[in-house]
């Protein structure tokens, strides 16, 4: 039972934290928010028997990829004003058709899940069966997936690169 | 020679073509030579051909060829050829000859000389194919080709445009009529199974019962035709206005052969008129109807020609009573008759106008009687005639006409006094032309008097005037013979005295002046009778506002294709369409991704909702 | 893993060591030339390889199945990145040195779509699809000027990026149903999950559908089309229209083909809806566009709409002639593509002002061959006899008729009809007279319009072996 | 440590909403960075119901849909980013809503 | 492989006539003329080794053989479409008319082409290779396929070569025609999939289908999609909107093909599939059919009156011959039928003459308007009297073709409804209305000062050639129409008997 409550007591964390991160206006602020979302997914993760992707959701989605969102925000440099507007962009008028559209659809969602039953297994998956299966029959799925990760180091390599070049060359031209 | 009467009306065909194609290399006393000829060898050929026929009184029926031949339609370019034919081939060839002659002076300062010579030519060859057809498609080919003539010779001086107007409204007029003839010949054909004239009407006989109906409607749309053709009301108003032509042109058209056309046709075909008697009757009211009509008309008119242009409608009108009592051969003899004296006084017409430098107002003439004798008796000849004076042509025939309308049960009475109202103002309007123009004081000069080339043509046809009364025409074997009674005397006398009546109030009124008639004239009452007489009742009015305007403002209405407003509105709409997919098109992305969002909730709707009873 | 299967995963694997050729090449000596030698031969060799692997006929793992379709298509989306590749060869501006990463991205892009093409399962679907997506991402990003090929970037990337979510999330949906992530085994399982909870596979299922709609543009999830295709550069465009599309459409109809999805009349409908908006939607907004790089964005929205018929088609047909259709529709579809976007390559270039259609009046006189083909690839658009998509259009409207699927067949013909005026609008203004230079396009650009015009001429005109072949596929 | 009687639906519904709030935020941001996030959150979300379906079926498959989530998350927002520093040069600002040079 | 020739001579003619521009400038049209002579001879020739057409056999509707000429060859196997072209006597007149009036046509087109006379005059011949293949296509695809890529030059020639609005309408033609075609395709193809399920096999040839069984709904919406197609081509009431703006827009050679031949396109198709494909639902159909083509008579003659511009006078004038042409078709009976083939090949050497005059007056005033016109005569009496022959021919004067089929339409439509016939028949005397209004604003009337001095030439002997040629064909159709007639008699023959109509000749007079 003790399970079941820190599941929703995780759930809960969850669902604010997003909350909060979405609604945000300083970009530093929701990252933490996110991060906080992140870990309580991956105790989540956890308690639903999936050890090894709690691990991962920690190390990987909360440890590396929003560190990058860090970097880029750091770079940029956003400042006070920047908050401002994005206070004043978050006026109802705003939000209430997208609120509208997403509560419509959330409550489809609902309908749609509501129907199901069981829970989840007994057994928890564990990281050697992950590791079994990705490189059993998904290992074709790993080499694919590091043509992914090169064509988006490529990619960022060329956009962001050019992003730095021309700084300095401004920068040098301004000195 | 039966052999080759198809070269009668090919001879002045072959004419015209080569007109028409050498017409502008060839010189002028060529083309008078090749036009006058190509008519005169018709004529002597129908000579031939009735000497032969008095002989011999032999129906000639000849086919040509075949000229279609679909699902046992097979009118053919063949002719018939009988008495009746020969009456109008006579007068074709004959009065059509000596206008040609007459043409060629009158003509002679035009340039489009060749052109003239072209059209003539080929009106009578149309003429002559239209009363030679054996059936009635054929008939109907001449009977365009009539119309079309007269439409090119209407509008001969095209740089005018009311000559072109009345040109055009000849044709269409006359179309009308033409058109309800065509679905007569539809339903003739279809009922019928043939438009072979003869064999048509032994068919009839065949089928249908006297009073039936399905005769009666195919005679009414017959009557339809012939009324356009021959300027009956309803459809008589082109034939005033055709006066725009040429004067020959109306000598030979417009009085003596194509409008007579309606006569000839309800002759040709008499045997299903028989079957219709209802029919007869329309035929025979319209005919005086339009007759007193025109004659009352004639009586206002200033203009020479417009007056003679009355007059024939008037007389066809009394052809059109013989034809509707029945009194076939004396509507044809009038017919006859008529072509003389009604040519005579157009060509006498067209001399003075040729010689008064193109006047027609009669009151602006005056005095001719001396200075241009030929043209003065031909008018009084021509005059006399046409009032039906005794002993002149038109006396007989027309006294024949009226002796048979008295003698129809019924309306017959009532007919003939109409008759003889019309008869008195005949003699009126015609008498108080000649006084006007030829007694009196003399308001213009002419600058010459007819050459040779119009007079012999005025005393030939002088003569005819005189003596075509005794003419016996051969169309006893055509017609049923009238049952031969004659009506009482008194009848008789009081006809041949109306017209002298006529006469001689019209001595009193235009030449001695002894009647005065001005007070009546002025008068409110005569003003405005005066006025609607004058304007020919009134009937072009009423046209004009009844069909002429609605059509030309219906044409209007539509000149801009209201249907296509309807592919404006597709076209419109899906640029609607495209205006607001476009604006939706703003750039913005967040808009977009809404847009996704809504059709992720779409798709999902539709998928799971509408899941029931799938499989 | 053994022999036989790297041989069928000959085309896969060359295209993935042209890829580490290039990196290998760029970190000696960066030079495009070599780099545009390297990923040509590379293409080729691919296709060597495609040939190749039609001896090896499998399964390759439970992600990939080679087989005779799939390597129809792989052949063709080769040869289609090789018309690309020829155009992409001086479009970019000379000051901007380093071009070498272009090649290595449409090597990766390319091999995404050969992923897709062959997948049968989720997770390489969602990995080619991802592939091809985040190398287009940086090519459609990649020139240094300008701000529509970065605005057209960044657009595509977020909207891309939603759309896989909707699609992960369906694939979850639909994985909690069946509890299977291969087609096949979606196929098997899935009636008895949709016996169980009809919703929940049916709500997957339709989020699967929006995801890839959005990548095949279809209305409602068109709306990213024509900025992207007006703001990527003209050849990237023309492989986004052509590759891209046809990679993502193969995967739907296996997708939909071999996991049984036609069977379910909710999902048919939400098709057929699909397909009525988006050839409504995409002939409607192409009607008076003026830059002909969005009119034929929109055009591709109305294209796609007439194959979804072919798709809803399934319900009433067996595969086989289904398949013959997808297959005809798509070559013509493609050919016709690539043609059209390789006269717009070579006559407008990067410069947008030269994009409009009034800046193609009087091409007729000025350049005969050019003209030629647009208007043959137009009049083949707009699905005009002898041309390849009438041929295509054919298909779809028999199929439709043997299906009875006379509303769709009326949208189709109201769009076709609606089609025909903006496909004119191009022709006309070519054929209008005006005073121009006849500049001329290098041999290369001359020798694939030629090639492209004839191949579109050929399959309109004498489409009997082309349409045995596919029928053997 | 078993996973216990955690109902799936429950789970579900999590991600669910977690989904929802994430393309809410995706709709409402103008700025591109939050965008990104919002993105990461609606990825995170179909994560958890893969993994959560896994689980469910007993099975390895949903981690492994999994990792490859996180691998393409990874992708994304690398070229996201990268197209983030570039916007901010060209533009100079993040709002999204400023870029529509193209429409129609 | 003669028909195969027939058209492949005028394809690769129309290539010579592009490469011959590099000759000299004059050398297209000489090379296009020679083309188009080359093929009716060809065709000649080809036929005279054929017994007397005049005796020609019924050909039996569904037996190949019994056609005068056959041609069958695999095209397409997998959908059963063939390369299959066959030759009755309506096809051959249809040909015959197509090729004498090509000649015409670039005759027509002799002088007021200046820019890119290669190109047009391959356009031109291609047009024509088009047509030919429409009027001998039997597998139903490709007759399909011809219908279309006919169009294509057209539109070209309308687009390049047309007037000043030229765009507009070479569009509005375009679309008309083939968003129509659509409708023609989804027909076809539904009728070779209702046959495919009853037979199990795919076919296209037009033998294979005249007897495909199917329920009478289906049939009627089959029915219908092929209808509108040819309706709109003929172009019959409310379909005909794109025909004035088109011919009106055209350059002369243009409007001519398109009045001439283009448009009797439309009633071949009817005549032979949109009927005898469907007899009994077509024939249900015919009265409203009947109505829509007396509708047709009447606007087009109203529209007509009201127009000023000289060509689309003309057009509508069109819209109301070939009113009759539809209403002879769904009349269904032999004289009807006549009357249209009849009216097909009159209404042709008609109004093509008619819009050479307007094409020759364009050239030479500049305008079209006919309020800048009037008393053209004088300056050009050899015009203005060709002028009138043709106007009275257009107004239907006995004597000339015309008037043989306006009649036999009458004469066969009269037997199947009277009060359509009474309807039809206003049109002589609307049409007589427009007609004379046409000559009097144009070439009569008072001589508009603006010309008088203007240095008009008349026509030269090269127009009046080919004046005289149309001349010559419309006098010997009017008196003498036996050979056309008999050489469409036997196919119409067979067709009636194919539909075997139990079409009611009851009529319906009013009593």
């Amino acid at each position: 039972m003790l399970e079941i409550v820190f599941f929703y007591i995780a759930s809960t964390v969850a669902l604010v934290a997003t909350v909060m991160a979405m609604t945000r206006a300083n970009a530093i602020h929701a990252l933490i928010y996110l991060i906080v979302s992140l870990l309580a997914v991956a105790v989540i993760f956890f308690l639903i028997g999936a050890p090894f992707a709690a691990a991962l959701e920690i190390v990987i989605y909360a440890g590396a990829i929003m560190v990058l969102f860090v970097f880029v925000i750091m770079m940029l440099n956003l400042g006070e004003k920047g908050d401002k507007q994005e206070r004043q962009w978050l006026q109802p008028s705003i939000w209430a058709g997208p609120a509208v559209l997403s509560a419509v659809l959330l409550i489809e969602l609902v309908m749609v899940i509501s129907q199901t039953n069981g829970p989840v297994s007994v057994t928890a998956v564990s990281a050697k069966e992950v590791g079994l299966a990705l490189f059993g029959p998904y290992v074709l799925a790993v080499e694919i997936a590091s043509m992914l990760l090169l064509a988006g180091l490529v990619g960022s390599f060329h956009l962001g690169r050019r992003y730095l070049e021309r700084d300095n060359l401004e920068k040098q031209g301004g000195q | 020679m039966s052999e080759t009467i198809w070269l009668i009306p090919l001879i002045p065909l072959l004419s015209s073509v080569t007109l028409m194609l050498f017409g502008s290399r060839l010189k002028v006393s060529q083309i008078g030579i090749i036009g006058v000829a190509s008519v005169g060898i018709a004529a002597l050929l129908t000579l031939w051909l009735a000497t032969e026929f008095m002989q011999n009184q032999q129906v000639i029926q000849l086919s040509l060829w075949t000229w279609m031949e679909v699902a046992g339609f097979a009118p053919g370019i063949s002719f018939y050829f009988d008495g009746l034919t020969l009456v109008m081939m006579s007068v074709i060839t004959g009065v059509g000859f000596l206008i040609h002659l007459f043409s060629t002076e009158f003509m002679e300062k035009d340039p489009s000389y060749a052109r003239y010579f072209a059209y003539l030519n080929m009106f009578v060859a149309a003429m002559l194919v239209l009363v030679m057809a054996d059936n009635l498609l054929l008939l109907y080919l001449g009977w365009e080709g009539v119309g079309v003539c007269s439409y090119l010779l209407v509008g001969f001086w095209y740089q005018h445009n009311a000559n072109g107007h009345a040109a055009r409204k000849a044709f269409i007029v006359t179309r009308i009529g033409d058109t309800a003839m065509a679905l007569g010949l539809l339903l003739l054909f279809t009922q019928l199974g043939t438009l072979d004239i003869q064999a048509m009407v032994g068919e009839a006989n065949q089928t249908w019962q006297v009073g039936d109906t399905i005769p009666l409607i195919a005679c009414l749309l017959l009557v339809c035709g012939a009324v356009g053709k021959s300027a009956q009301l309803p459809l008589h108003t082109w034939l005033p206005d055709a006066m725009a032509g040429p004067t020959p042109v109306s000598a030979l058209i417009h009085a003596a052969t194509m409008v007579t056309a309606g006569v000839y046709l309800i002759a040709r075909t008499h045997g299903l008129f028989l079957l219709a008697p209802t029919a007869m009757t329309v035929v025979a009211v319209i005919g005086i109807t339009t007759s007193l009509m025109a004659a009352f008309t004639a009586l206002m008119q200033t203009d020479i020609k417009r007056i003679l242009a009355y007059s024939t409608i008037s007389q066809i009108g009394y052809m059109f009573l013989a034809l509707g009592v029945g009194a076939w051969s004396a509507g044809i003899f009038h017919l006859m008759t008529h072509a003389f004296f009604k040519a005579l006084l157009f060509l006498g017409s067209g001399a003075i106008i040729h010689c008064l430098h193109h006047e027609h107002n009669i009151f602006k003439m005056g005095g001719l009687r001396t200075r241009m004798p030929v043209t003065f008796w031909s008018f009084m000849i021509g005059s006399a005639a046409l009032a039906a004076l005794p002993m002149t042509s038109g006396f007989f025939s027309k006294d024949q006409i009226l002796l048979q309308a008295y003698q129809l049960p019924d309306i017959g009475p009532a007919l003939w006094m109409a008759g003889l109202l019309g008869a008195l103002l005949t003699a009126i309007y015609s008498f108080r032309l000649v006084f006007v123009v030829f007694f009196g004081k003399a308001n213009t000069e002419p600058d010459k008097d007819t050459g040779w080339r119009m007079a012999v043509p005025l005393s030939v046809l002088c003569f005819l005037a005189m003596v075509g009364g005794w003419f016996m025409i051969p169309v006893s074997e055509v017609f049923p013979a009238s049952d031969g009674s004659h009506p009482a005397h008194w009848v008789e006398y009081v006809s041949i005295s109306v017209p002298i009546v006529g006469v001689l109030l019209a001595y009193f009124i235009f030449y001695s002046g002894r009647l005065k008639i001005d007070g009546l004239a002025n008068s409110t009452l005569g003003k405005s009778l005066g006025q609607f007489w004058l304007s020919g009742w009134g009937i072009d009015w009423l046209y004009d506002h009844l069909f002429v305007k609605p059509y030309y403002g219906l044409a209007n209405m539509l000149k801009g294709e209201p249907v296509d407003a309807i592919y404006g509105l597709i076209v419109a709409l899906n640029q609607t369409f495209n205006h607001w997919l476009s604006v939706a098109q703003s750039g913005r992305m967040r808009w977009y991704l809404a847009s996704m969002v809504a059709g992720l909730i779409l798709v999902i709707t539709l998928a799971a909702n509408l899941s029931e009873g799938a499989l | 893993m053994n022999a036989t299967m790297f041989s069928a995963l000959a085309p896969i694997l060359i295209l993935s060591l042209t890829a580490i050729a290039l990196m290998i090449q760029a970190s000696i000596k960066r030079d495009q030339s070599v780099a545009w030698v390297i990923t040509a031969i590379g293409f080729l060799l691919s296709l060597w390889g495609a040939s190749y692997a039609r001896d090896f006929i499998q399964s390759v793992t439970i992600l990939l199945q080679v087989d005779h379709w799939s390597l129809f298509f792989t052949s063709l989306i080769l040869l289609a990145s090789l018309v690309i590749l020829g155009l992409s060869r001086d479009i970019f501006s000379p000051e901007g040195e380093r071009k070498e990463e272009y090649y290595l991205l449409l090597v990766l892009s390319v091999l995404g779509a050969v992923v897709l093409i062959q997948s049968t399962h989720m997770v390489s679907l969602l990995l080619g699809m991802e592939l091809m997506g985040v190398a287009l991402y940086a090519m459609i990003a990649f020139p240094e000027r300008g701000e529509l090929p970065l605005e057209g970037a960044i657009k595509y990337l977020v909207l891309s990026a939603c759309a896989s979510a909707m699609l992960l999330y369906g694939f979850a949906l639909i994985y909690a149903a069946a509890g299977e992530l291969s087609y096949a085994g979606i196929g098997a399982k899935g009636a008895a999950a949709y016996a169980e909870n009809p919703m929940l596979i049916m709500a997957g299922s339709a989020m699967v559908l929006a995801g890839i709609g959005f990548k095949l543009s279809v209305a409602p999830f068109h709306m990213w089309t024509p900025d992207v295709y007006q703001g990527a550069p003209t050849p990237v465009t023309g492989f986004l229209a052509t590759v891209s599309k046809g990679a993502v459409f193969v995967a739907l109809s296996r997708f939909y083909i071999d996991g049984a999805l036609y069977q379910y009349s909710g999902l048919n409908t939400a098709l057929m809806v699909l397909a009525i908006t988006s050839m409504l939607v995409g002939n409607w907004l192409a009607l008076r566009q003026e830059n002909i790089k969005r009119l034929l964005a929109y055009s591709s929205i109305a294209h796609f709409g007439y194959l979804l018929v072919v798709l809803i088609a399934l319900t009433h047909l067996d595969a086989g002639l289904i398949s013959q259709s997808i297959t005809f529709y798509l070559t013509a579809y493609i050919l016709t593509t690539l043609a059209a976007f390789a006269v717009v390559s070579t006559v407008a270039g990067e410069d947008p002002a030269k994009q409009d259609i009034s800046a193609f009046e009087g091409l007729f006189w000025h350049r005969p061959l050019e003209a030629s083909a647009l208007t043959v690839a137009m009049l083949s658009l707009a699905g005009i006899p002898l041309t390849a998509g009438f041929m295509a259009k054919f298909f779809v409207i028999t199929v439709g008729i043997q299906s009875g699927l006379w509303g769709l067949l009326a949208v189709l013909v109201v769009g076709s009809a609606v089609g025909i005026y903006y496909y004119l609008r191009v022709i006309f203004a070519m054929s209008k007279s005006t005073d121009g230079d006849g500049e001329s396009a290098n041999l290369l650009e001359n020798i694939l319009a030629l090639a492209l015009l004839a191949a579109i001429l050929v399959l309109g005109s004498w489409p009997q072996p082309f349409i045995a072949y596919a029928g053997g596929l | 440590m078993d996973g216990l009687n955690i109902p799936l639906n429950h789970i579900l519904l999590v991600s669910s909403l977690l989904f929802a709030i994430g393309m809410l935020g995706l709709m409402i941001r103008r700025n591109i960075i939050f965008i990104l996030m919002s993105l990461e959150v609606m990825l995170n979300a179909a994560a958890l119901a893969f993994v959560a379906a896994g689980a469910h079926w007993g099975q390895p498959d949903g981690q492994v849909v999994f990792m490859l989530i996180l691998t393409v998350a990874a992708a994304e927002v690398a070229v996201g980013l990268g197209l983030v520093l570039q916007v901010q040069k060209r533009f100079k600002t993040l709002d999204m809503d400023h870029a529509n040079r193209m429409q129609g | 492989m003669v028909m195969i020739n027939l058209i492949v001579i005028l394809l690769v003619g129309g290539l010579l006539a592009i490469l011959s521009e590099r000759i000299s400038d004059t050398m297209p049209r000489k090379v296009a003329m020679g083309v188009v002579l080359v093929d009716l001879l060809y065709l000649l020739v080809c036929l005279s080794g054929m017994p007397d057409i005049t005796q020609l056999q019924a050909p039996v509707a569904n037996d190949p053989s019994s056609w005068l000429m056959h041609f069958k060859a695999d095209w397409i196997p997998a959908f059963g479409i063939s390369i299959e072209l066959a030759l009755d006597g309506i096809s051959l007149l249809m040909v015959l008319l197509t090729l004498v009036l090509g000649a015409i046509a670039i005759s027509a087109s002799w002088t007021d082409i200046v820019v890119r006379k290669g190109f047009f005059e391959a356009n031109l011949l291609w047009s024509l290779a088009g047509v030919l293949g429409v009027f001998m296509a039997l597998d139903l695809m490709l007759f399909f396929l011809f219908w279309e890529v006919m169009l294509i030059p057209m539109y070209f020639m309308i687009a390049i070569w047309g007037h000043e609005n030229r765009g507009y309408a070479a569009m509005k033609f375009f679309i008309f025609t083939q968003a129509s075609g659509l409708l023609m395709l989804m027909s076809i193809l539904a009728l070779v999939a209702v046959n495919h399920s009853a037979t199990g096999t795919w076919t296209f040839s037009y033998f294979d289908l005249l007897n495909t069984e199917m329920a009478e709904q289906t049939a009627y919406w089959i029915m219908l999609g092929f209808f509108i197609a040819f309706v709109v081509k003929l172009p019959g009431f409310p379909f005909h909107t794109w025909l004035p703006d088109a011919h009106t827009q055209a350059p002369t050679a243009g409007s001519v093909i398109l009045a001439g031949i283009l448009l009797k396109t439309g009633a071949y198709g009817l005549i032979r599939f949109a009927v005898p494909l469907f007899p009994e639902v077509a024939l249900n159909f015919s009265y409203a059919a009947m109505w829509l083509g007396a509708a047709g008579v009447v606007y087009g003659a109203v529209l007509a009156f009201g127009q000023t511009d000289f060509k689309r006078l003309i057009a509508y004038s069109s819209v109301s011959h070939m009113g009759f042409v539809l209403l002879g078709i769904y009349a269904w009976n032999e004289l009807a039928l006549q009357g249209a083939v009849m009216q097909m090949v009159a209404h042709g050497f008609s109004t093509a003459a008619l819009f050479m005059i307007a094409g020759s007056l364009q050239e030479r005033l500049h305008t079209r308007d006919m309020r800048e016109m009037s008393g053209l005569w004088q300056q050009m009496p050899r015009m203005g009297a060709v002028a009138m022959f043709f106007v009275v021919a257009s107004l239907g004067l006995p004597g000339l073709g015309n008037f043989v089929a306006e009649f036999l339409v009458l004469l066969g439509l009269f037997q199947v409804n009277v009060w359509i016939t009474v309807v039809a028949a206003t049109g002589l005397i609307t049409g007589a209305a427009y007609s004379l209004l046409l000559m009097q604003r144009s070439f009569q009337g008072e001589a508009n000062k603006k010309w008088v001095d203007y240095g008009l030439i008349d026509f030269g002997s090269r127009e009046m050639l080919t004046m005289a040629v149309m001349m010559v064909a419309l006098i010997v159709l009017g008196i003498y129409p036996q050979p056309v007639l008999d050489a469409a008699q036997p196919v119409l023959q067979s067709l009636l008997e194919l539909t075997a109509t139990p079409a009611v000749a009851v009529v319906e007079v009013v009593q």
